[in-house]
C-alpha cells in the first residue's frame, strides 16, 4: 500500500497537509494557536490585524448551530503597531503561519501591508471583505476596480519578499473575475471565501440576534456556495486558493479541494468537532484517499474540473 | 433536527430578589441541567450579552446573581417578572468535588454566587464544608442565610462594617493552617483569587479557581478569552492547581475586546 | 380569545394568508396548482414563462438533502406564445396567482411582459436573476443600471393595469440599493429572494452533481441570507415585499415577516413536509400568534426594525 | 446528521447481464429496501440521470434493467464491472398486492423488468399469477425463464416471432374471459397501459398501471411529471382503477421538458 501524501507547498511554503486554522478563529494570542498547531493543522492564520485599535462589536457576536454559524464580531484588533508579543509568538511556532490584515481604505491596507511585509511573515492574506468598512460592507472584494487597485497598491508595498493572498467574498455575482482581477494586479494567491451576509432574528425578542443585525454566515451552510465560487475562481486563475468555507469532514476536504483548492481553510468545525477536527480531517481524507487510490493530495486539486 | 443550539433561548423573569443594595438574583421557571461552576450566557436584546455564573438550577428553576455596575447589569437590575430575557449555554466545566472530604470555598464579591450553588450542592452530598465570604463592605455579602444552612461561614469585609477587618486570603492562611481541607474552591476578582491560590501553593492543598475574562462566542472558537493555551469558556471556567501552577498569564493578564494582552490590573480599571 | 386574522392585501389582491407557492414549484400543470390551492396556500406563483421554447437542462436538475435543495433546472418553458391552456386554468382557480416571466434581454422582458399584461393576472413577478441569460447569470439582479432599465421598460408597456414584482438574487452586495432603484423604477413590490449560486461535486464521481454544474441553493441553509436580504430591502423601500428563502415551518414565516415580508414564498418546504406545508405552516403561525398576542399577521411585518 | 439524502450515491456495477439484443440489467452489490414498482434515479456523471425501475433488489443486490435506445441508455449499456454509477431512491409507491388473491401481469417492452420482480414477490407469498408478456419481436422479449418459474407466462409478439402474433390488450381480454382475476397490474408503453385498463373497465377488474412522465426532482417538488393533479414521480408512479378512470390525462397527454402540454403521440414520437 503506497503511503499518502499530504504535503503540499503554497508559494513556496511547505505545509505538512492542506488544513489551515482559518483567520478569525482562535488567533487572539500565539499561545492557542501553538495549540492549534500541536493538533495536526498544516497553517494558522491570524485573526485580521487593521489599522488602529477597534474594540468591535457588542455580544452577541458569534451565535451557532448545527447547520451554520453566524457572526458579527466586526473585526476588532490592537492594531498592528500594537502586536509585537504576537509576531513575537508567531515566530515561534513549528508550522508556518499567514498574516491576515485589513484596513477600511487602500492607504490603510497599504500601510498595514508595508509593516507586515517588514517582518517577513511566511504568507500574507489581505481581508478583503470588511463589514464596518467606511464605504460600506465587502466594497473591495465585490468590486472589481477596487479590488485590482488594491491589490496593486498592496504588492507595490510589499514587493516579492511575501507572497500576498486576497480573500475574496461571495457576496458578488462575479467572484471568478474579482480573482482574475487579482491575479492581473499581482496576488499571489486567493482565498475563498469569507462569510455570506447573513442575519438571524429571534421573533420572541422581535429582533436581530447579533447586536450588528447583519453577520457573516459560515459552517455547513456555507458549503455549496464556497463550493461554486472556489470552481469559479480556479477556472480564472492560474495561482493557488486557500479554499474556505463550511468544511468540517474529509468529504467536505476532497470536495472543496477538487473544486480547485491547494489550501483549505477550516474555521467552525472546530465549533463543530472540537480543535482537533484538523487531525480528525487529515485522518478521514487519507482514510478517503487510500480507498480510491490516490497518494497525493496535489492529485485532488482541481479535479472536478476535469 | 439540530442537536447543538447555540442560539440565545428567550425565556420569562420569574423572580427578582435583591440579595444586597447592589446584587439581584433573576429566576426563571425553566429546568436546565447546571453543575456549580456553569454558566450562561444572557442576552438583553438591543443591549448586549453577558456571562453569568448560575446561581440556582433544577427544581428550583434557572437562576443567575448579577451585580449592578455597567450599562448592561443595570437593565438587568430592572427586569420585572414576565421580562423576556434569551439565554444559552449552560456552559463550561465545573468544580470538580467527587473527591474531596473536606473543602475550603473562598468566594469575593460576586464571585460567591457559584460557590453558593456548590456549597448546596455538596451539602446535599453530605459534605459538610467552610465558606469564607469576602466583600468591601457589609452592602457587598450575600447568601449568608443560604450558606449557613448548608457551610460553616467565615464573613470578612475590607472596612470591617460586618465580620472580620480582612481580606479573604488572610482567613484562607489561617483556615488551612488550622485545618485540613482537601480543596479551596475559589471565585472572586482574580488578584484574590491568586492570593488563595499561593496560599494553597504554600500549604500544598489543592485549588480549583473559576476565571473569568471578555466572552464572545462562549463555545470555544473565537478565541477571546484565551489563557496561555486555554479557552477559559470551555475548557475552564474551573482551573485546577496543576494548570494555575504554570500557567504565565493567571493573575496577570488578560485579553481587551480588541485583542491586545493587558495587565489585569488595566483589566479592572478599564475593563475591555 | 381573540381570532387570528392571517388575510391581507399585496398591491390590491385579498390573500388569506401570506404563504405563496414559489415560483418553479409543481407549476407546470394548473391542475397541480389548482391542488396547491387546496392545500391553504394564500397564492400561487406559476413556473416563470420566457420568450421562446427552451427545454431546460439534462439531469441532474434538483437534489436535496434536509438542510438544502440544488437546483439548476434552467428555466425550461413552452414560451408565452404556447400556454393558452396555462392560462384558462389559472383563471379558475379559486385563489390568487402571480404570473412569472423572464427574458434574456431588456426587450424580451418587454415582450413578455406585453403580452402577460394584457391577460390582466392579478400580480407579474420578473425573474430578474436568469441563470442562462446571453450575458451571464443574474446581470439584471445584481446590476443597478440594469435592474433599473428593466423594471422601467416593463412598466412602460404594462402600465397601471397589472402590479409588477421584481424578484431579486442574494448574489450581490446591495441589494437594499437594488430594491430602491427597482421601487423607483416603478415596481409595484419586490420578491426577496431567489436561490444563491451554489455547487456540490460527488467526490466519487469527481464532477459536479448537477448536469449545468452550477446551481441554486435553496431550503433551510439559505434562509439566514433571505432574513438578511428581507432585512435590507424593508429599510430601502416603501412597496411591499414577498419574503422568499428557507421557510419550512410556522417560525420561518414570523422571522421573515419581522424581516420585512407581506407575503411569504415558499417552495423547498414542500420537500421537506409535503404540499400541505401551506397549511401546516400557517396553524404554526397562528398557534405562535395566538401565544404572544398578536391578532393581525400585519402586526408582524417589519417587527424586527423597531 | 441529515435524515433525508436525495444526492445520488456512487456505487460501483458489480455486473451486466444482456437480457436480449438491446436491453440490459445493471446489477449492484447494494442492499436496498425496495417493494415492486419503485425505482431509482440513475446518474452517469457529466451524461444523465434517469428513472429507472428496480428489477432486483434485497438479497441478490440491486438492478435494474434498461432498454438501449437513446444517449444514456446507450452509455449504461456500455457499463462494465467495476464502474461507478450514481444511485437515488427509491421512490414511489409500488404495486399493491395485500389483498389479491389472484393476479394478472401485464408487460409490454422494458415495462417487464418490474413486474417480473412484482410476480417473483407474489409467488414468495404463494401467490400464482399469470404474466403476459409483449414485444415487438422475440428480440423484445425477456426473463422468460424468471417469469416462468413465479408465473404462467404467456407471450405475444408484434411480428409472431414468438409466442401468440398479437398484441398484449388482446390476450388480456381472452384472459379475463377465461378467468376471474383480483387485479390487472401493468406497465410498458401507456397507450398499451389504457387499453389493458379499458379490458378492465369492461370486466370490471382492477388495475394498477405504472405511468411514466419525464422527472426531474422525482420527489414531488418540480411538477415536471404532472399527470392531472398528480405527481407521478411520487403519488406515483402505480395508479389504480379509481384514479386512471376519472383521469383527463391518462392515455392522452404529458408534459414535455419546457413544460408544454403535448399529446403522447408526440411525446413518444420526439420525447420531450
Ligand atoms: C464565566 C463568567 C461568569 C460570570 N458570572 C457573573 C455573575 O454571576 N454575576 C455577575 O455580576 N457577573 C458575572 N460575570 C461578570 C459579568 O459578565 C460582567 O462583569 C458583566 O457583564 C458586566 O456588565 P456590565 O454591563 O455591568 O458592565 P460593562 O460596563 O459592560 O463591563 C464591566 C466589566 O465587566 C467585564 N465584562 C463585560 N462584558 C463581559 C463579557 N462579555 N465577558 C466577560 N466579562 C465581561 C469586563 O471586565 C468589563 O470591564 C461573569 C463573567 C464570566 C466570564
Ligand atoms: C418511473 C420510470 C421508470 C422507468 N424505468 C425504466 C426501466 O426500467 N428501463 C428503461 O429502459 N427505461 C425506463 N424508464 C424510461 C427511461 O427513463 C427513459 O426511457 C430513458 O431515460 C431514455 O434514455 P435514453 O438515453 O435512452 O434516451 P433519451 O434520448 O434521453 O430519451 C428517450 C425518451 O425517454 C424518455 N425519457 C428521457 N429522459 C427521461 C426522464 N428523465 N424521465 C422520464 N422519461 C425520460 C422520453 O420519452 C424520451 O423521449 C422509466 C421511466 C420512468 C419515468
Ligand atoms: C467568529 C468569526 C470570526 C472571523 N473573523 C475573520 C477575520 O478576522 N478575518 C477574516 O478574513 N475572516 C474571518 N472570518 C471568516 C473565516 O475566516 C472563514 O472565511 C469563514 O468562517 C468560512 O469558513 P468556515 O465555514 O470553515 O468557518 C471569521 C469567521 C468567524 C465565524
Ligand atoms: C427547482 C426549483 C425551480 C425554481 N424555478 C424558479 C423559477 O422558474 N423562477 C423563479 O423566479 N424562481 C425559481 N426558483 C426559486 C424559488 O422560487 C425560490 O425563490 C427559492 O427556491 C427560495 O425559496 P425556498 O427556500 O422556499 O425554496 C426555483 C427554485 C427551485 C428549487
Ligand atoms: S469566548 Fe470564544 S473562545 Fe472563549
Ligand atoms: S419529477 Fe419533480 S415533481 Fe415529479
Amino acid at each position: 500500500m503506497a503511503r499518502i501524501d499530504l504535503s503540499l507547498s503554497l508559494c513556496g511554503v511547505k505545509l505538512a497537509n492542506p488544513t489551515i486554522l482559518a483567520s478569525g478563529f482562535l488567533g487572539v494570542s500565539p499561545f492557542t494557536l501553538e495549540r492549534v498547531g500541536r493538533c495536526g493543522v498544516g497553517a494558522v492564520t491570524m485573526k485580521s490585524v487593521g489599522p488602529r485599535p477597534w474594540p468591535g462589536y457588542p455580544n452577541p457576536t458569534v451565535v451557532a448551530n448545527e447547520e451554520f454559524m453566524l457572526n458579527a464580531v466586526g473585526l476588532p484588533t490592537a492594531g498592528y503597531k500594537n502586536i509585537e508579543p504576537e509576531w513575537e509568538g508567531m515566530r515561534k511556532l513549528k508550522i508556518p503561519f499567514i498574516a491576515s490584515l485589513y484596513g477600511t481604505s487602500l492607504e490603510e491596507y497599504a500601510e498595514v501591508a508595508a509593516d507586515f511585509a517588514a517582518r517577513k511573515p511566511p504568507l500574507i492574506e489581505l481581508d478583503l471583505s470588511c463589514p464596518h468598512a467606511k464605504k460600506g460592507g465587502h466594497q473591495f472584494a465585490t468590486n472589481l476596480d477596487l479590488a485590482r487597485k488594491l491589490v496593486e497598491k498592496v504588492k507595490a508595498v510589499t514587493g516579492r519578499r511575501v507572497p500576498v493572498f486576497a480573500k475574496l467574498s461571495p457576496n458578488c455575482p462575479n467572484i471568478g473575475e474579482i480573482a482574475a482581477a487579482c491575479e492581473a494586479a499581482g496576488a499571489d494567491g486567493i482565498t475563498a471565501i469569507n462569510t455570506a451576509s447573513a442575519m438571524a432574528i429571534d421573533i420572541e425578542a422581535k429582533c436581530p440576534v447579533l447586536y450588528n443585525k447583519r453577520g457573516g454566515l459560515s459552517g455547513p451552510a456555507l458549503k455549496p456556495i464556497a463550493v461554486k465560487c472556489v470552481y469559479d475562481v480556479y477556472e480564472k486563475v492560474h495561482i493557488p486558493i486557500i479554499a474556505t468555507g463550511g468544511i468540517s469532514t474529509g468529504r467536505d476536504a476532497v470536495e472543496l479541494l477538487m473544486a480547485g483548492g491547494t489550501g483549505l481553510g477550516i474555521g467552525t468545525a472546530i465549533y463543530l468537532r472540537g480543535i482537533d477536527c484538523f487531525e480528525k480531517i487529515c485522518g478521514e481524507m487519507e482514510a478517503w484517499m487510500k480507498e480510491n487510490g490516490y497518494t497525493k493530495v496535489k492529485q485532488l486539486t482541481g479535479a472536478a474540473h476535469e | 433536527m439540530s442537536e447543538r443550539n447555540d442560539f440565545p433561548r428567550m425565556v420569562r423573569v420569574a423572580k427578582v430578589v435583591w440579595e444586597n443594595p447592589s446584587t439581584c438574583t433573576i429566576l426563571f421557571d425553566e429546568r436546565m441541567d447546571v453543575k456549580p461552576g456553569q454558566y450562561v450566557m444572557v442576552w438583553l436584546p438591543r443591549v448586549d450579552e453577558k456571562p453569568m455564573s448560575v446561581t440556582y438550577a433544577g427544581g428550583k428553576g434557572l437562576g443567575f446573581t448579577a451585580l449592578v455596575h455597567g450599562e448592561t447589569t443595570r437593565k438587568m437590575g430592572a427586569l420585572k417578572k414576565g421580562d423576556l430575557v434569551g439565554v444559552r449555554g449552560p456552559y463550561g466545566n465545573w468544580f470538580d468535588f467527587a473527591k474531596a472530604k473536606k473543602a475550603l470555598l473562598v468566594g469575593g464579591g460576586v464571585g460567591v454566587p457559584p460557590l453558593a450553588f456548590l456549597a448546596e450542592e455538596m451539602a446535599k452530598k453530605g459534605m459538610r464544608s467552610m465558606f469564607i465570604m469576602g466583600a468591601r463592605s457589609k452592602d457587598g455579602l450575600m447568601f449568608e442565610q443560604r450558606i449557613g444552612k448548608a457551610a460553616e461561614l467565615r464573613v470578612c469585609t475590607d472596612d470591617g462594617s460586618k465580620g472580620r477587618k480582612a481580606r479573604t486570603p488572610e482567613l484562607v492562611a489561617e483556615a488551612l493552617a488550622g485545618e485540613r481541607f482537601d480543596c479551596v474552591y475559589t471565585c472572586g476578582p482574580e488578584i484574590m483569587m491568586k492570593k488563595v491560590f499561593d496560599e494553597c501553593e504554600k500549604r500544598g492543598v489543592e485549588c480549583q479557581a473559576s476565571l473569568e475574562r471578555y466572552f464572545k462566542c462562549a463555545f470555544g472558537a473565537c478565541g477571546q478569552c484565551c489563557l496561555d493555551d486555554k479557552l477559559v469558556c470551555a475548557d475552564g471556567t474551573v482551573f485546577g492547581s496543576a494548570f494555575l501552577r504554570k500557567s504565565s498569564e493567571f493573575g496577570r493578564y488578560s485579553y481587551a475586546r480588541t485583542g491586545a494582552r493587558i495587565t489585569l490590573e488595566e483589566w479592572m480599571k478599564h475593563g475591555m
